[in-house]
C-alpha cells in the first residue's frame, strides 16, 4: 500500500459516492437530516482537489493531509469522525514508506478506534462503526490466516454490506437518528452506508487491476 | 424548491456578504475560515464564541455584538463548522480573558467545538446547551438537543462577560442558565435544505411533528394537528415536568418560530402559553415572541422557559447590540 | 390548512391579547372596538394612527411605541379595520397637536380612513403611502398600493413628530418620504387566510408572481422563477425607474420577506441588492432586512429604496423603541 | 315597503349569501384577496344580530342603524360602499312610515348613489356598480311605466344578472382586480356577484310570499 494505491483509492471512492448519490441522500433524509451525502461529496471533492499536490509524500504524510484537510471541510457529525480516522492511520503509520498489508490493517484499526473514542460510540449503536468495526476485525484476522488480497477484499466486502444492513433494525443511541428512537428501525444508518460505499470501492480497485 | 439563490454553493459566502454590508457598524464578516466577529471586541473581557450549522438565522451570526456574542462559526446549511472555524475566530477575538464556546448539543458541533477546544492554546471552556425535553435523555444516548433555548443561554452569558465575570465564572452562569431552561417544539410542515432541492421529510395535510427539532429531525411522534390551546398544554406539560418550578416561579417565556409561522400566530401560543402558566401558579416576568431559532423555511414553533432569578432577570434585560436582538 | 389556532373566529383576539401580554411595557391594546396603543403617548405630540388588515405583522401593531405610531388599527385578516375603531383610538391617543392617518393606498382602508377622517372631530390629516411600482399608475385607476415603503413612512415620520413638528409639518414630511420610497415584489408560494382555510392563489413550482402585492394580490406578472440576482436587478430596475435618483444618492435599502422565506435568503438579496446599486451610482447609507410586512406565510420578498437627505437620515436613525423595531 | 319587509329582506338574503359561498368565495381568491365572502357573511350575521331591535322603528332608522353597524363591522372596500347605500338610503326615506314603491325607488338609487362617490367608481369599472347602477335605473324606469311588483321583480333579478355577467369582459379599473390589468378579464367580480345574489333574494321574497 503505497501513496499511489491512497490516491487511486479517494479517487475510487468519490466516483463511487457520487453514483450512490440517491441512497445516501433518502437515508439521511429519513432519520438524520439530509446532509449526509451532501458531507460526504464535499469531503469526496475536497480530497480530489488535494490529491496532486500529495504525489510523493509518504503515506503517513498523505494521510495526515486528508485528515486535516477533511477536519476543516466536512464539518457535521461525519466531518470529526472521518478525519479522526485518516489522521489516527497516518500516525500509526508514520516511518512506513510502504506499508504491508498487516501494518495496513493495524492502521486501519486504529483509524477505527479514533472514530469510536471520538464519538465515544461502539458496535451496536447503528452508525458508520457498525460498517468499520467488523471490517477492522475482520482484516487482522484474514491477515493473520494469510488470506489472498482477492479473497480479503471479497470478505471485506461482504462484511461491510453484512455491518451496514444490520444497522437496519437498531435503535440509534449516537448521532441524530438516536432522537427518533423506535422510529429508526427499518432505516439503514446513512454513516454506515457511505463507509460500505468506499470499502466496496477500495477493494473493487485493488481487485480488478 | 423555489428560493433566493444565484447558485447553490454561493448561498453562504453571499448571504453573509448581505450580512456584513447590512450591520457594517455592528460585526464583521470573515471568510476563509468563515466567522462572523464583533467589530470591537471589548479587551479583558471573556470572548464568547458560537456557531453551528447555518439556516437557523438570527441564530448565531445575528446575535454577535454588545452584550451577548463576540464570534459566531457558521458551517455548511445544518452542518456544523469545522474546528479550525472555531481556532481563527478564537485568535480573532479573545482578549486575553480566555475563550467560551457555547455549543448546541448535537453530535457534529459536539465534536467539533470539542476538537477545536482541544487544538486551541488559549484558556477556554465550553457550555453545552441542551434545553430540548422533546427526547428524552438516557445514559447510552448522546443526550438532549441545544434548541431555541441557546439564545438565552447566549443573552445572559452575553451580558454576565460585560461585567467582567471571568472565564470560570461565565461558563458557570451558562451551566446555570441552561438547567435553568427547557424547550419544546411542534412543525406543520418540512423544511427544505437548498443544497438538496426537496422538502427533508413528508408530513401530511393534518399532521404535526410532536417535538420536532431545528433541523426538521423528528420527535416524539407524528399525530394529527390539534387545536392551538392544546399544542401548548402539552408542550407546556413536558416542560414544566423537566424543570419542576416552585409555585410562583418567575419565568422568561419565549415562543420560537421556526420560519414560515406568521407572528400572528407566535402571539397566540404566547396568550395560549401565559393562560396555562398563570393557571399553573407561574410567573411571566419576560417574554420574547419571534422567529429567533429557525429552521429554514420550516412552519411551527418551540416554548421554551426560563426559570428567572434576581440576578438572571438583571442579565436579561442588561443591554444588548446585535443585529437580530437589540435593547437598551 | 394547519395553523396555530383554537377557533378561526378567535384568531385576532388571542393574537392581540399575546401581544399585549409580551410587551405591556410599551403598548395596551383596546378591544371593542380593537386597536392597540401606545401606553404612555407623549403630551402634545401630534398623534399618528396607522391600520389596516391584519396578517402582515409586526406592520402595523409591532411599531406601536416611542418615535413611532401612537395607535394602530388592526382590521380582520387582508381586511380594512372599520372608522369606528379609528375613531376610537384617535379619541385615545390624541393630546391636542391632532392627530395624522398613515393609510396604505387600498380601496378599503382609504375609503375607511377616509369617512374616519371626516366624522372625527379633531384636527386630522391623511397620508396616503402608495409605494408600490408594480401596477403603473393611471388616471382612472385607485393607484399604486401602499407595501412596505409604510414603515419607512411610520418610521420618520414617527421621529418627525417625536421632535415637536405640527401636524401639517408630520403630514409633509410622510408625504416627502412617500414621494421618495419605491417598492416592488416578488412571491413563490400563495400565502392562507385562516377564515378562507385554502391558499389564495395557485403557483406552479418553478414559478413566481413577479411584481406581488402584500395580500397575494397578482403582480405584473406570472413566470418562471430566475436567479436572486437576475430578480433583484429587475426590481430594482423598476424601482430605480420610478425614483431617477441622481448619480451619488444616499438610499436605504429595506430588504423585506413576506413571512416564510427565510433570513438567509433575505440577506442574499441584499448582498445582490448593493451590487446592483452599487453599479448604478447609489449609495446604500442605511438598511433593514427581515419580516416586516408580511403576508401571512406567503414566500417571497420585496425591496424597497427611499432617497434619503440629511434631515430623513436623522430621523431614521432617532431613536425607536416598538416590539418589533428597537434602536437608540 | 315597510320596516317589516326590511328585516325579512335581510333574512332573506343571509340566506342566499351563505348559500354562494363557494361561488362568491372563488371569485375574490381569483382576483381579490380572498376574503369578499368572509366580509359579506359578517355583514349578514350582525343585520341578523341586529334585526330584533329594529322591530318597530320607522324603515329610516332601521336602515341607519343598519348602516352605521355595518359600517363598523364589514371593514375592507365593501364596508364603507356597503354601509353609504344603506346609511344614504335612510336619509332619503326620513319621515315616510310607511314608503311606496316610487319611495323606495329613489332611495335605493339614492343608496347607489353614494357607493359611486364614495368609491369614486360608475359603470364599466368592474365592481359592484355594475349590477347596481342598471337596476337602479330600472327600477325608477318601471316605476314610472307603473309596472307590477311581479313584473318589476323579474326584470330587477336579469338586469341584476346582466350586469354582473357583464363585468366578466372588462378590465377593473377600481377596487383589486385593478391591479390585475388584462389578467382580470375572464373573471366575475367579486362584489357584483353578491349584490346581484341579494337582489334575486329580496326579489324572490317580494314575489313568492
Ligand atoms: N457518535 C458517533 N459515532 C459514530 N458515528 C456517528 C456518531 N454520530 C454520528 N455518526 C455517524 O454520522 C452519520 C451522520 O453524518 P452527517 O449526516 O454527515 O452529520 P450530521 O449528523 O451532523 O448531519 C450518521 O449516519 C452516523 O453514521
Ligand atoms: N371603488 C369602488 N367602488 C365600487 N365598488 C368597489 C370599489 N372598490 C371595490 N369595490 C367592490 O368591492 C369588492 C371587494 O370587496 P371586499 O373583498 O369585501 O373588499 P377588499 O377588496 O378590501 O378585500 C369588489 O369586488 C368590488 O365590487
Ligand atoms: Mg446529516
Ligand atoms: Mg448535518
Ligand atoms: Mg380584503
Ligand atoms: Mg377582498
Amino acid at each position: 500500500m503505497n501513496t499511489q494505491d491512497i490516491l487511486q483509492s479517494i479517487a475510487a471512492v468519490q466516483v463511487s459516492i457520487l453514483r450512490h448519490e440517491p441512497d445516501i441522500e433518502a437515508l439521511d433524509r429519513a432519520i438524520g437530516d439530509g446532509d449526509h451525502f451532501i458531507n460526504v461529496r464535499r469531503g469526496c471533492e475536497v480530497m480530489a482537489e488535494l490529491s496532486p499536490s500529495l504525489q510523493g509524500l509518504t503515506p503517513a504524510d498523505a494521510l495526515n493531509r486528508i485528515g486535516m484537510k477533511l477536519l476543516s471541510t466536512i464539518g457535521g457529525a461525519s466531518g470529526p469522525l472521518i478525519s479522526s480516522f485518516f489522521l489516527s492511520m497516518a500516525a500509526t503509520l508514520k516511518g512506513a514508506a510502504e506499508p504491508d498489508r498487516r501494518q495496513f490493517a493495524a492502521a486501519f484499526v486504529a483509524g477505527v478506534d479514533a472514530i469510536k473514542s471520538r464519538g465515544k460510540a461502539d458496535l451496536g449503536e447503528k452508525t458508520m462503526l457498525d460498517t468499520l468495526i467488523p471490517v477492522a476485525r475482520l482484516l487482522v484476522r484474514l491477515n493473520e490466516e494469510g488470506a489472498s488480497l482477492a479473497d480479503l477484499c471479497v470478505a471485506a466486502k461482504q462484511e461491510a454490506t453484512q455491518g451496514m444492513l444490520a444497522t437496519r433494525d437498531m435503535v440509534a443511541t449516537k448521532g441524530r437518528a438516536h432522537f427518533l428512537g423506535e422510529r429508526a428501525i427499518g432505516h439503514i444508518d446513512p454513516g454506515s452506508k457511505s463507509c460500505e460505499v468506499a470499502i466496496h470501492a477500495v477493494c473493487d480497485l485493488m481487485t480488478h487491476r | 424548491m423555489k428560493k433566493f439563490i444565484n447558485h447553490v454553493d454561493q448561498v453562504l459566502h453571499e448571504s453573509l456578504s448581505g450580512l456584513q454590508a447590512a450591520h457594517a457598524d455592528i460585526l464583521t464578516v470573515h471568510f476563509d475560515p468563515t466567522f462572523v466577529r464583533r467589530t470591537a471586541p471589548r479587551p479583558g473581557k471573556v470572548a464568547l464564541i458560537s456557531g453551528g450549522g447555518t439556516g437557523h438565522e438570527p441564530l448565531h451570526a445575528g446575535f454577535v455584538g454588545k452584550g451577548m456574542l463576540d464570534a459566531a462559526c457558521t458551517g455548511q446549511v445544518f452542518t456544523s463548522p469545522t474546528p479550525d472555524q472555531m481556532l481563527a475566530a478564537a485568535e480573532s477575538v479573545h482578549t486575553g480573558a480566555g475563550v467560551l464556546f457555547i455549543v448546541k448539543n448535537y453530535a457534529g458541533d459536539s465534536m467539533n467545538f470539542q476538537m477545536a477546544s482541544e487544538m486551541l492554546d488559549i484558556e477556554n471552556a465550553i457550555v453545552m446547551v441542551n434545553d430540548d425535553v422533546a427526547v428524552q435523555n438516557s445514559t447510552h444516548t448522546t443526550g438532549r438537543r441545544g434548541v431555541a433555548g441557546t439564545l438565552v443561554v447566549e443573552k445572559i452569558v452575553g451580558a454576565a462577560a460585560e461585567t467582567g465575570l471571568d472565564l470560570a465564572q461565565c461558563k458557570a452562569v451558562g451551566d446555570r442558565v441552561n438547567r435553568a431552561t427547557a424547550s419544546m417544539g411542534v412543525a406543520f410542515t418540512s423544511c427544505t435544505v437548498p443544497a438538496a432541492g426537496r422538502a427533508t421529510f413528508d408530513i401530511d395535510d393534518d399532521e404535526m411533528e410532536f417535538g420536532v427539532g431545528i433541523h426538521g429531525e423528528p420527535g416524539r411522534r407524528r399525530e394529527p394537528v390539534r387545536p392551538a390551546q392544546a399544542i401548548v398544554d402539552e408542550l407546556l406539560d413536558c416542560i414544566l415536568t423537566d424543570l419542576n418550578p416552585a409555585p410562583g416561579a418567575n419565568v422568561l417565556l419565549h415562543v420560537n418560530g421556526f420560519g414560515a409561522t406568521p407572528l400572528m400566530e407566535l402571539y397566540l401560543l404566547h396568550h395560549c402559553a401565559g393562560k396555562t402558566l398563570a393557571a399553573r401558579g407561574v410567573n411571566v416576568v419576560r417574554s420574547l415572541v419571534g422567529n429567533y431559532t429557525t429552521a429554514l423555511d420550516m412552519a411551527g414553533a418551540s416554548l421554551t422557559v426560563t426559570l428567572m432569578d434576581p440576578e438572571l432577570l438583571q442579565l436579561w434585560d442588561a443591554p444588548v447590540r446585535t443585529a437580530s436582538l437589540n435593547w437598551s
